[in-house]
């Protein structure tokens, strides 16, 4: 199966959240107890059990206002960096470009969830698991659209192959670029490219969203330099022991040894 | 609408909505009530259209607007009539529209006055208005007589020149809010895009100026030349999931199934109502007599129209009012199906005190809504509530087979996907066994008043109603032929009291062996939305009504990107993708019937000024009965052209004529009144994407609470902080009525407004929330004005002042 | 008969004891998360989750525990904070006896000069323990509380708490080996379980300190 | 996620597959292979109505065993083709909500609580309720002033001067209909629903 994209055109994202109900509809997820944050909001983050939620930001410029919704969810990076970290193989990518996590595998170390630059994954702590947005794999692979694009009735949310969709993203960005120089394409120049594209109509910052997510340099340090140094060191450390134990004894130090000790044990220090 | 148009119904359809050039969303807050239209709004922008929004708040459907314009609550029709003004000043109608599908040309009565905010004919002490003076010049054979042109002073469009002449932009602007130049800029955008397609909801109906703010859309409609047309129309986007459907079957006081007028005490015979409402009002009331007694409505017996129980005109009180009639004793017993009056009510304390007076009060619903349990809020005292009180949980809806009748016209079936939970019946069960054990308490009696009980033609089934049993006596019956209708001409031709229906509008929806209503056929090779197999629209599957206004004179499409139907001279026929909404398919352009763009008007045009008018009589009528006239006209009891009226409760004087501040045939429910210093701010309140109504259903939905679990008040930031007031703080909002706690929602999608050189603060306020559910939370209609349009009978619920200050 | 000084307090061998086995409680518990292939250790424990279990609660320990050595009058915990004192005062001898790790290690000789209580190699083997633990210990917490911790401080928890993790394993085979396997510094084994050392070893390998105090415990046993 | 085996993996019984008709928007066979489980397999499509605005947007029940497995958008229906808004993407928590009443429920004069009753005696005490109301406040006749004539007359308007019912927007045409039909048999025209609000 080929490479999937989910274009998300803010432009047309009206906020009704029916992105966030389909999710935990098609995902059997519950609801849980909120309270209004700002604007229309009342889902701040990620939980086990919000996967996809709208971020609502109103900026008030000139006379004009900029009501900026969007629906957040894992972009299921080419390059995931959750992967990397990922301490049990748990986090797999598949032929669609989805970035999944292993139920089975997942102990829920959460160490993916730092190293995601939007902090994506999520623990539930009771049963050490990690989740997150699985772009509806099931229904995607059985030729369906996911829960979230299919339900969005303004139609900002898009899926198809990836090249189809990077060329309707283009096209609308071209389109939207005439009266409006801010917009921009979100996804496709970070993380080896993002499974979900988000179209701009202004900074990634006044979105909230990350200006420049990278995998973090702390995660190669940690894998690509700590990983094998501390292995070569521990195994360093056990050659020169065996080599130390092989010299003394070459060198008849265990048979001086007692000898040594004998004689000591009538002496004094001096 | 229908006095404009000779329907009330929403022109075109959700899927039409992708041809339009320019959409105007006043008065409507789609995004969210209405989130399908977004999908089809959207089809449109893809390919270029624009979007206005007029709204008091920057909503959600603000977002994706080219235009937004801030209004103050209740204003509308000042900067609408600006626009009416600005496109007869400078001839931007279409003049051929104009003078052939609308009344424009008609000579008004000499009569016919407008002074100082009133029309001629208003009478103080009833405070209702005689229509006689709004007429028009007649002919001897009763027909309106037509100006040659457009500039003569006694034609329908010179008075309305002459009377929006006074809504300049600077007014509008003084009134509304708007700056000038925002109006001309919505002005000109509108009519260069066309087709112009208008949205309207509650925003537009719930005022006690409801009906004339939809006068002016209609209005801009006929002028532009925009009604009857792919992607055009007015869209009155419904509030409920079968609103049109519930009316078309009148559930309200004024009517009976298919819009027929309903019989008052003055129409004391048979003959007494057709002369009334005219032949074409007499036909479908004896089928509908006839699908309700059946064998025992005959011409001997006036179709049992005597059975039917008569209106008394001064004792209509509409549902605002039921309660007050409730505390008066006149009501003893409420049967309530489906509403939730405790939450949704203006002005609600009015409603427990009517609920606490009555002997019984039954409530049909899927959750124990709030009014089921009144008894139970806060602060009241069960002790000293008499009521018995009955519940019967209803099923939902895929828990039960028929049909639903969305904003469209269109009839959707469905069957039942899932038993009832817990055994619970559905509606239409618990109404066919209360309805057989009524019956059976009045078996044997001889008293006449029993009669329509026990002559009643009541036959559904055994045990569990059927509702397709239903549906078919709605499609109707051919007495001659034994079957059902086949089709709306069929129904049309038969001769009176051949035919039984139980709904006119909706004959033709079973024809034998068939349910139209559920026709799977998708297809759209037009590619214009018609899907014409697909379920079944009213009237006669129309899918875009009064579509004979898209061709010319010689019957042929004006547009040839948007063709609807056209004259095929070849077979001497209306044809076309849609269905032909013309009288006759038979009678070309160039008949009488075949110009008729609009005609279930008895002109058969679009009514600018809406005249008092009965048209034709039968040729020979019965001796000794007078002759019945075939077709009355669709009147706005508040004046023939709309005119600006400040809200009941209002910040500030009327511009236009300051000693008739309101709309003076305002039917004012409330009796407790604010003014603007003690009570500054205006009030503006509304549903959520997230909850629907009054949340009876919504509300206990744990999905849904989480995306929306609060109510909150909107207010912008120079009212914040004069308050002291930050966001998330808990504000108290009051009225002259109540008050209510909630948090603020501090905001700039809310500004100060301009209102004739003083700032203006709006508050807006979501509605849905009540004592009980899953999610409990203050109610708003604690505040609102319980105040209703004269014609529509919409309480105000979108403008009232109140006082905010920190809780 | 043999004669002995007494090298380490009650405090000193169980802080170091405690120090010990809890931290390879941790590293064996811990290596399961830190590795996939590491991760059939955990069944040792009773399964990964087990094993995290483990690993928090002996976490607390190490930290807990050790800082207690340090507190209070009693002659342990004083001695716990001379060693710190003693460890970060690292001299000119301290270098002159470190220099020659590699051949002592071996098994070769060469003079050193006279060593205080703890010698060049072991206050070096103190400092990585000592730096280790507290940087193991502050990234473990911030690991444990990582949701409500800044997402940079976390990043960098990880590499630091799994560097100092494998490093100080490194450290504790070196140190396995000279405490128990090499045929010279092995003698002072007994010490950590005693507190006692022969008095000839101490003398050979901490000169000064055995000249300035362990001569005073000098007995025979 | 689920390692289930593939066996049985989306077979349509051959109902489901004839309610279904045309284009679904997803192929149901193709994917067979895939190895998850789509919680949609085997399962019966029924189409209804959304219970809200008055859009009419298609709802697909997805039925196995009786029971709601899943519920969205109807593709085939051609006003949303498969979409839905946040309410009626919820609509599946309507279907088994511990919330709803399994009884009719009966509220005595002053108590503070309902009590359970039969659907029988519900229907009895309503029936019995009408029947004491329209005997009570019956008005058979009255006298107007006619309009026209101006003369005073007494006419027969056969009304059940005590009973209103509130009739709902939010049941089915029949239902409706016969909510309009019971009134005004009964004797009452005292009948209006929340069009006006």
């Amino acid at each position: 199966m080929a490479r999937k994209m989910v274009f998300i055109d803010t432009s047309l994202c009206t906020g009704c959240k029916a992105c966030s109900v389909a999710c935990k509809a098609w995902n059997d997820l519950p609801a849980e107890k909120t309270k209004r944050i700002v604007s229309y909001q009342t889902q701040a983050d990620f939980t086990p059990t919000t996967w996809t939620y709208v971020q609502f930001r109103e900026n008030y410029k000139n006379e004009k206002m900029q009501f900026n919704m969007i629906k957040l969810q894992c972009f299921h990076c080419a390059d995931p960096a959750c992967m990397k970290a990922c301490s049990s193989d748990a986090i797999y990518k598949t032929e669609t470009g989805y970035t999944l996590i292993d139920q089975d595998k997942c102990i829920g170390c959460g160490y993916c969830t730092k190293n995601c630059p939007w902090e994506v994954p999520k623990t539930d702590s009771k049963i050490n698991k990690t989740s997150k947005c699985t772009g509806c794999i099931d229904r995607v692979e059985a030729g369906m659209k996911p829960a979230c694009v299919q339900t969005c009735q303004p139609g900002a949310l898009q899926f198809g192959d990836y090249d189809e969709m990077m060329a309707v993203a283009q096209a609308r960005l071209a389109e939207l670029k005439l009266s409006n120089h801010k917009a921009n394409l979100y996804g496709d120049q970070f993380m080896g490219s993002t499974t979900y594209l988000y179209l701009l109509e202004d900074t990634p910052y006044s979105y909230g969203l990350h200006p420049n997510p990278v995998s973090p340099i702390s995660l190669t340090i940690w894998k690509d330099l700590v990983h094998p140094l501390g292995g070569i060191a521990i195994g360093a450390s056990a050659v020169a022991i065996a080599g130390g134990v092989v010299a003394n004894f070459v060198m008849g130090n265990y048979a001086k040894r007692a000898k040594k000790i004998a004689e000591s044990h009538n002496e004094g220090g001096k | 609408m229908s006095p404009s148009f000779g329907r009330g119904a929403m022109t075109n359809s959700w899927q039409d909505m992708q041809n339009s050039e320019c959409f105007l969303i006043a008065g409507s807050n789609c995004a969210e009530c209405h989130p399908i239209a977004m999908k089809w709004v959207n089809r449109a922008r893809a390919k270029g259209a624009k979007v206005i929004v007029v709204d008091p708040r920057f909503t959600r459907t603000a977002s994706q607007a080219d235009i937004f314009a801030q209004i103050r609550p209740g204003t509308d029709i000042a900067y609408l009539g600006a626009m009416i003004n600005y496109y007869i000043e400078n001839k931007l109608y279409d003049e051929y529209y104009v003078k052939n599908f609308t009344n424009a040309l008609y000579k008004i009565s000499k009569d016919f006055a407008f002074n100082d905010g009133l029309f001629s004919g208003f009478d103080p002490e009833t405070k209702k208005y005689d229509y006689s003076s709004w007429a028009y010049q007649l002919d001897a054979e009763n027909k309106p007589i037509k100006a040659s042109s457009l500039d003569d002073p006694d034609c329908v469009f010179q008075k309305l020149k002459t009377h929006f002449s006074r809504y300049t932009f600077e007014v509008a602007s003084k009134i509304t809010g708007i700056p000038q130049e925002k109006i001309k800029l919505i002005a000109d955008t509108f009519a260069a895009a066309k087709p112009g397609n208008i949205f309207y909801a509650l925003g537009m109906t719930q005022h006690t100026t409801a009906v004339q703010g939809i006068r002016c859309y209609a209005i801009i409609q006929l002028l532009l030349g925009n009604v009857g047309k792919a992607g055009g129309g007015i869209q009155a986007l419904r509030g409920e999931p079968n609103v049109q459907g519930s009316t078309d079957m009148a559930n309200l006081n004024a009517n009976l199934p298919g819009y027929i007028p309903y019989p008052t005490n003055q129409e004391k015979t048979l003959h007494d109502f057709a002369m009334k409402n005219g032949s074409v009002q007499h036909k479908p009331l004896v089928a509908l007599l006839k699908a309700w007694f059946g064998k025992n409505a005959t011409a001997e017996n006036e179709y049992g129209y005597q059975w039917l129980p008569k209106n008394n005109p001064s004792n209509m009180p509409i549902q605002p009012q039921f309660f007050n009639k409730m505390a008066e004793g006149q009501f003893k017993l409420l049967l309530n199906w489906g509403s939730n009056s405790t939450v949704s009510i203006p002005d609600r304390k009015l409603v427990a005190r009517g609920l606490s007076a009555l002997e019984m009060l039954v409530v049909a619903d899927v959750f124990l809504t709030e009014t089921a349990q009144f008894w139970r809020e806060p602060g009241l005292n069960p002790a000293e509530i008499p009521t018995e009180v009955i519940f019967l949980p209803a099923a939902f809806v895929y828990e039960k087979a028929g049909s639903m009748t969305n904003s469209s016209r269109l009839i959707q079936w469905k069957e039942a996907a899932i038993p009832p939970l817990n055994g619970v019946h559905p509606d239409l069960d618990m109404l066919d066994h209360i309805f057989k054990k009524v019956r059976a308490l009045y078996a044997g009696s001889n008293d006449p008043k029993d009669e329509p009980i026990l002559k009643a033609n009541w036959d559904y089934g055994d045990h569990e109603a059927d509702p397709l049993k239903v549906l078919q006596e709605l499609g109707g019956y051919n007495d001659v032929t034994g079957k059902p209708i086949a089709s709306i001409g069929e129904y049309l031709a038969a001769p009176v009291g051949t035919v039984s229906t139980g709904c006119w509008i909706y004959t033709g929806v079973t024809p034998e062996g068939q349910n139209l209503a559920d026709r799977r056929g998708n297809a759209d090779p037009t590619g214009l939305g018609l899907n014409k197999d697909y379920a079944f629209a009213w009237p006669g599957n129309i899918r875009v009504l009064y579509n004979r206004a898209s061709c010319d004179a010689y019957g042929q499409p004006v547009d040839p990107r948007r063709k609807l139907i056209w004259w095929d001279p070849a077979q001497n026929l209306w044809v076309g993708n849609d269905g032909p909404d013309v009288a006759d398919k038979t009678k070309g352009p160039d008949t009488p019937e075949g110009k008729q763009a609009f005609r279930m008007n008895p002109e058969g045009v679009g009514r600018l000024f809406a005249a008092t008018y009965k048209s034709g009589t039968l040729a020979t009528p019965p001796e000794s009965i007078a002759a019945v006239p075939i077709r009355g006209a669709g009147m706005t009891v508040d004046g023939p052209m709309p005119e600006f009226y400040e809200p009941i409760e209002s910040p500030t004087p009327n511009l236009l004529h300051p000693n008739v501040q309101n709309n003076p045939l305002a039917k004012i429910v409330s009796t407790d009144f604010g003014n603007p210093d003690e009570y500054p701010y205006v009030l503006t309140t509304y549903g959520v994407v997230e909850h629907f109504c009054a949340g009876a259903i919504t509300r206990n939905i744990p999905w849904l609470n989480e995306i929306a679990p609060e109510p909150y008040a909107e207010i912008s930031r120079n009212l914040a902080h004069k308050i002291g007031v930050k966001e998330g703080d808990e504000v108290e909002v009051s009225s002259a009525r109540g008050k209510l706690v909630v948090r603020a929602l501090v905001t700039d999608r809310i500004q100060t407004l301009k209102i004739n050189g003083k700032d203006q603060e709006t508050i807006g306020m979501p509605w849905s929330w009540g004592f009980a559910s899953l999610s409990p939370g203050p109610s708003t209609n604690n505040v609102t004005m319980n105040a209703c349009d004269p014609g529509a009978g919409t309480p105000e619920y979108k403008c009232c002042l109140v006082n905010i200050r920190r809780a | 008969m043999a004669k002995v000084v007494y090298r380490f307090s009650k405090g000193e061998r169980f802080v170091h004891w405690l120090h010990g086995v809890s931290f390879l409680l941790l590293l064996f518990t811990g290596l399961g998360v830190l590795t996939v292939a590491l991760q059939p250790l955990s069944n040792i424990f009773g399964g990964i989750q087990v094993s995290r279990n483990i690993h928090r609660v002996v976490a607390v320990i190490f930290t807990i525990g050790i800082i207690i050595g340090f507190v209070g009058k009693g002659e342990g915990a004083r001695q716990m904070r001379r060693w710190v004192r003693d460890v970060l005062n690292f001299g000119k001898d301290d270098f002159a006896h470190a220099k020659n790790f590699a051949i002592e290690f071996f098994g070769g000789h060469k003079p050193f000069p006279p060593q205080g209580k703890f010698n060049g190699g072991e206050k070096l083997n103190s400092m990585f323990t000592i730096l280790g633990t507290i940087c193991i210990a502050i990234s473990g917490y911030i690991m444990w509380f990582a949701p409500s911790m800044p997402q940079f401080l976390v990043q960098w928890a990880y590499p630091i708490h799994s560097a100092c993790a494998l490093f100080m394993a490194a450290l504790l085979i070196a140190h396995f080996y000279l405490g128990v396997l090499h045929p010279d510094s092995n003698q002072a084994l007994k010490g950590i379980f005693t507190g006692w050392v022969p008095a000839k070893f101490a003398y050979e390998h901490y000169e000064k300190w055995y000249q300035e105090e362990a001569e005073q415990t000098l007995k025979e046993v | 996620m689920m390692e289930v085996t593939r066996r049985g993996f989306l077979k349509l019984s051959g109902l489901s597959a004839a309610v279904i008709a045309s284009g679904l928007g997803f192929n149901l066979e193709a994917k067979a292979a895939q190895g998850r489980v789509l919680k949609l397999a085997g399962t019966t499509k029924i189409p209804s109505i959304c219970h809200f605005c008055s859009g009419g947007c298609g709802l697909l029940l997805h039925i196995k065993d009786g029971k709601l497995i899943h519920l969205d958008g109807n593709p085939d229906n051609p006003i949303n083709e498969g979409t839905l808004c946040p309410k009626a993407a919820s609509l599946a928590q309507v279907a088994y909500s511990p919330d709803r009443p399994k009884n009719p429920l009966y509220r005595a004069p002053g108590s503070d609580k309902f009590v359970d009753i039969t659907w029988e005696e519900a229907y009895d005490r309503i029936a019995k309720k009408i029947k004491e109301v329209r005997d009570k406040t019956w008005v058979s006749t009255e006298e107007i002033i006619n309009a026209t004539t101006g003369a005073k007359e007494t006419v027969t308007v056969n009304r059940a001067e005590g009973i209103c019912m509130i009739g709902s927007a939010e049941v089915d045409n029949e239902e409706s209909y016969l909510l309009s039909k019971l009134a005004r048999l009964i004797g009452t025209p005292f009948h209006e629903h929340q069009a006006r609000i």
